[in-house]
């Protein structure tokens, strides 16, 4: 075990496929020589050229359907859209091309392609630098949806992610990338499926599922609240899509009570999936209406007192909690 | 020029094509298409003349009137008229219809009922040939409409900027359903525009099957030798509605559609190979006879074959 | 009253509109002489010329980021995509422009732009003009989203989208543009605002919701029910953006039951957003768990044997009434 | 020609830009500038010589490297820079930051953090003005990266065949971030891409202030009487770091920064007026003393500025 950030985790998963899988290439603005705008290919360009890091024009659409071709064919290309913003240019092509190939193709065609991009609140960042949609992406069929909380998770994920078959949608929030976290050695293969939670924190009064950065947010608060002999059992689904109910609604059987904490927006969000899926399989585990706590459904604005409003804090976070438990 | 085999091969592909939408023509009128039908007929020599330099490794995609990119690349009628029917036994298993046809097993990797994304698709293939070494191109077919289209800039930027093995051929057919080329942008010469990304850019009379012929065996010749993408124009016209049951009137006239119509590209080549003592028109007419005996087992074959079982329509969409 | 189909009457609502203000012009491919693909537009270009009917080149992206900047400079445009399927090229400027320039100008511009199109699966449109995507406009802020199910709606609700300052998302399923309905004479100006859900039918023991096409085989399902006793109330929403939950949460506590029917997918789709709000705001009304019917969670297939296998049928849709009673 | 007036008012509008950005500068060092700051400097000639041609009417429309644009227009530097500082005082009352500047009352129709849709919002703004028979004419600024985006495709494109009074103005910097436009494109001559349109295309040193003022003011002119769009392209150079706190190694030689510092547009255009005894040095020095005091006083403005309330933050999303 070492102590490695989460960007580093996912380059070394990249460094290590891409020796053995020449099918592999990368492309994206700035992934080359300079090594990605959050070093997410560092080094690798000097050890594999310009054709597998491979610098792109400012036409995501294009480059976007450049890789469904490529993927069609025989290579094995990753998108790095530095900030995962930039993909609406391409919806296009991932919804009516890429999600569909497989199934249009009747199961002649794979897919293997994995998008990756940094998504969320922070910073400052602002409205066209902070997006997310990932329930977006878990709304259309064809997708796998990543999205992890922590450097051990973002290279077994990631290790999954550069073996599927099926375009997979690797999002990294912006206020993780750069924080350390304990990653075996470089010599262990270990590997995360898609559609497998991690119960991130044992406990009886209350399950929170949350993802992301949202996660290490939630983690503090329950971490709090046990001093107060409040006892929150925290889930980690580390995929939406698949999305592995099973783990949140044994969860539930055991602390009757559930909420949803997420960055991304309310209407139609993960919340309101997790909660239709609990009434339809949980129902009579509830000892209290499930609950969910989004960030605000609004752009993102850029000054700091403005963007602290829009996303769920810790105190907001206690608030959803003990309101639940009060139920 | 094309060898005696070659040119009589360019002859019966165009014929297989013409007499497979005719036959598609008459199906959907009696009503057993049950999505569009977008037609090919009048524009047969640019598929025919293109995809006869292509093998089966070799990755062709398509737009929503791609029957003719179908037949030339391999398909055989029975599975392209299955899959209008709707049935199992069709390229795509029924999945697809007219604007989704699917044979990767000759390199027909697909068509696509929206307008662009062949473009940056093929460009797409030319990048997996150059990756892994291997002697392929990447062709995409699209018409005059798709042109205007941002994919038609980001493609073909991204295949000139890597030098990829790719063909770009815009069927100029001077109409997007009923909106005319001069109306959809101030410079319809589409080949022109390859200037903008250092690209070579020829024109060529998309009726005269010969000139197709040459024009595309040059640009797959170059990408083959790592000479990079290409830009055909192909001036053409189709002589029959935008899709099968919708209006021809008012957007163009009939004088014009006649003056297309004697300019019949299966008419021309017939001539020329006759003129030219390549073939006597009694060969001619034996090939477009096997061809309608083969069309006409075809539709058989499509009539005869089971729709899918509605349990598997949820099937494959993930690997 | 006279009875017209779904697209005149929008038609009617649009052609006096246009009549008062000049500012309105709409621009698509086929808009023009030749009137709209499903005749939208017919013989108003004769009356108002190329520029008002604006015919374009295939460049969705274009011509939606081309009226974003029209309608921030005053005037009111109207994009009529023809196939809803074809949005997809233009979503960075739906997502990232068009729908925060209100908020980013701190209200300082408006955006009064009104967005058309066919949705829906039927007919073996295939899977690239098959596409619905309201609950992805419902999640993102900004948008006011409007599914008619009949052309009394549609006239109402077009002439409020006319006068609307919001982008205006407009859809009407290709299985219902040509069905007739009554619809007041011309010289009745009424109109229905966004966010007034109908009580399509009164019923006493389950609440069903539903959309546009489905509406209408639920009220078929539910009138084959009365003959049995079973009393159905049929709720339409007509807008997923307002939504209006107050009618809905009304309708269930005199219902005790609750059922979604829509044709889009269900993971964070809109029977998921429906039943979050149910569990926040009604869940001691609930009898029974509140339920989803949607459509198969998969791209669109030709075929009519499969075609047939993914969308909600009068079958599925009486079997779903049933299993919510049966609870 | 630029009268006297003209001329000191163009070198003027360069003076606030370059001391409103090195103010800007210092503040990110200062950790008063919270997001991304992407600076203008060595090119302020460009929005200078072109916004000298328009009125609050004419609508503007910019990208992520925007302040000159907004200066220029008539964004007072104070409200600029307690944008970037995040305040309620800001362009944008604090909600958008540097690349999301808002100023409708003078026509700085927004910046946008995202490549490309600026184009298409000229066109649109064009659109309007021809539709309601104003004498207005759209801008907009991008970089020569967006001219590899499909927006440049569809959006001249759109401008041209409907003939709108737009002015397309890329400020070819040579790089896109680290890329150089060298790489993205085989034909780096922006203004040659114009052709596939049937637009004028016209190409200009960005650096000098008269040229781009004189090309602007064609254009413009040419917009208002009908003419329809033009493209011109500005061959310049950014001289700082792609944003602040960036480096600026590796992708391009210090020698070649250098050489362009030498070329800075502010002192070229104080070298012409000068010599041309248009201006007086001591006269171009008070000019500069002044904007100083401006951006002084623009500054501890900005500072002294409250943040906006968190209550807000969700107010304007609808009308
Ligand atoms: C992105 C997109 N927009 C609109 C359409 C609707 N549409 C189908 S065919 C067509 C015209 C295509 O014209 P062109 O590219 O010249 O091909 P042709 O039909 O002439 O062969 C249009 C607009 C579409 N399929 N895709
Ligand atoms: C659609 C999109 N893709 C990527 C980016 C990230 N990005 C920000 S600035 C920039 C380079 C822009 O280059 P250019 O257009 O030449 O403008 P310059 O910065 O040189 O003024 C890039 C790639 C973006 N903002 N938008
Ligand atoms: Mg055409
Ligand atoms: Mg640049």
């Amino acid at each position: 075990m070492r102590d490695i950030t989460f960007t580093a985790a996912t380059r070394e998963a990249l460094a290590e496929r891409m020796a053995v899988d020449p099918s592999i290439f990368v492309v994206g603005e700035g992934i080359g020589p300079r090594g990605g705008n959050f070093g997410t290919t560092l080094g690798l360009y000097e050890k594999y050229g310009a054709l597998r890091l491979c610098d792109t024009p400012i036409a995501e659409r294009g480059f976007v359907g450049l890789c469904c071709g490529a993927a069609m064919t025989g290579s094995r290309p990753i998108v790095d859209f530095m900030f995962f913003d930039f993909i609406l240019d391409a919806m296009g092509e991932l919804f009516n091309q890429i999600a569909k190939m497989q199934y249009m193709s009747s199961g002649r065609l794979t897919m293997p392609i994995l998008l990756r991009g940094c998504i969320g609140i922070g910073s400052s960042a602002a409205t066209h630098h902070s997006g997310s949609y990932y329930p977006i992406f878990a709304h259309i069929p064809g997708f796998r949806v990543v999205v992890p909380s922590n450097p051990y998770d973002a290279k077994g994920l990631f290790r999954t992610a550069l073996r599927s078959d099926d375009p997979v949608l690797f999002l990294e929030h912006k206020n993780i990338l750069h924080l350390k976290g304990p990653v075996p050695d470089e010599d262990d293969d270990y590997a995360i499926p898609f559609g497998l939670a991690n119960v991130a924190r044992e406990g009886r009064d209350i399950t929170v599922v949350s993802l992301g950065l949202m996660l290490r947010k939630t983690l503090e608060v329950a971490e709090k609240l046990a001093a107060e002999g409040i006892s929150v059992e925290v889930i980690d689904p580390r995929t939406i899509a698949p999305l592995d109910m099973d783990t949140i609604l044994a969860s539930l059987k055991k602390t009757g009570r559930i909420l949803v904490v997420d960055e991304t927006f309310a209407p139609c969000g993960i919340g309101a999936e997790i909660i239709a899926q609990v009434n339809e399989r949980g129902f009579d585990d509830l000892d209290a209406p499930p609950a969910r706590l989004h960030g605000a459904h609004t752009p993102t604005p850029y000054s700091p007192t403005l963007e602290a409003a829009v996303v769920p804090t810790p105190q907001s976070i206690t608030q959803a909690i003990r309101d639940v438990l009060a139920e | 020029m094309p060898t005696k085999e070659q040119s009589l091969s360019l002859y019966r592909t165009m014929q297989v094509i013409r007499q497979t939408e005719e036959a598609l023509a008459r199906s959907h009128q009696a009503g057993l298409i049950h999505g569009a039908c977008h037609t090919y007929v009048g524009e047969e020599a640019i598929a025919s003349g293109v995809c006869a330099h292509l093998t089966h490794q070799d990755a062709v995609f398509s737009t929503h009137r791609g029957h003719g990119h179908a037949l030339a690349k391999g398909v055989p009628p029975r599975e392209l008229i299955a899959e209008l029917f709707g049935r199992a036994t069709g390229c795509s298993r029924g999945r697809g219809g007219s604007m989704h046809l699917f044979s990767p097993e000759v390199g027909m990797m697909g068509t696509s009922g929206i307008v662009g994304p062949c473009i940056l698709q093929a460009a797409g293939a030319g990048f997996t040939f150059k990756l892994l070494n291997q002697p392929h191109v990447g062709v995409a077919f699209f018409g005059d409409g798709a042109s205007n289209n941002g994919a038609f800039h980001e493609g073909l930027n991204l295949a000139a900027i890597y030098q990829l093995p790719a063909i770009f051929v815009c069927e100029n057919n001077q109409f997007a359903t009923e909106i005319a080329i001069t109306y959809s942008t101030r410079n319809p010469d589409v080949w022109t525009k390859a200037a903008s990304f250092g690209m070579p850019g020829v024109c060529v009379d998309g009726n005269d099957a010969g000139a197709v012929w040459r024009a595309a065996g040059e640009a797959v010749e170059r990408a083959r030798a790592g000479g990079g993408p290409t830009l055909i124009e192909c001036k053409t016209y189709r002589t029959r509605a935008h899709a099968e049951g919708m209006r021809d009137g008012g957007y163009r006239s009939m004088e014009e559609v006649e003056k297309w119509k004697a300019r019949d590209p299966i008419k021309l080549y017939a001539a020329q190979l006759t003129s030219q003592g390549q073939a006597a028109s009694g060969e001619l007419d034996a090939i477009a006879a096997e061809v309608k005996a083969l069309v006409d087992e075809a539709v058989e074959f499509a009539k005869a074959s089971p729709y899918p079982d509605g349990a598997t329509a949820t099937e494959h969409i993930y690997a």
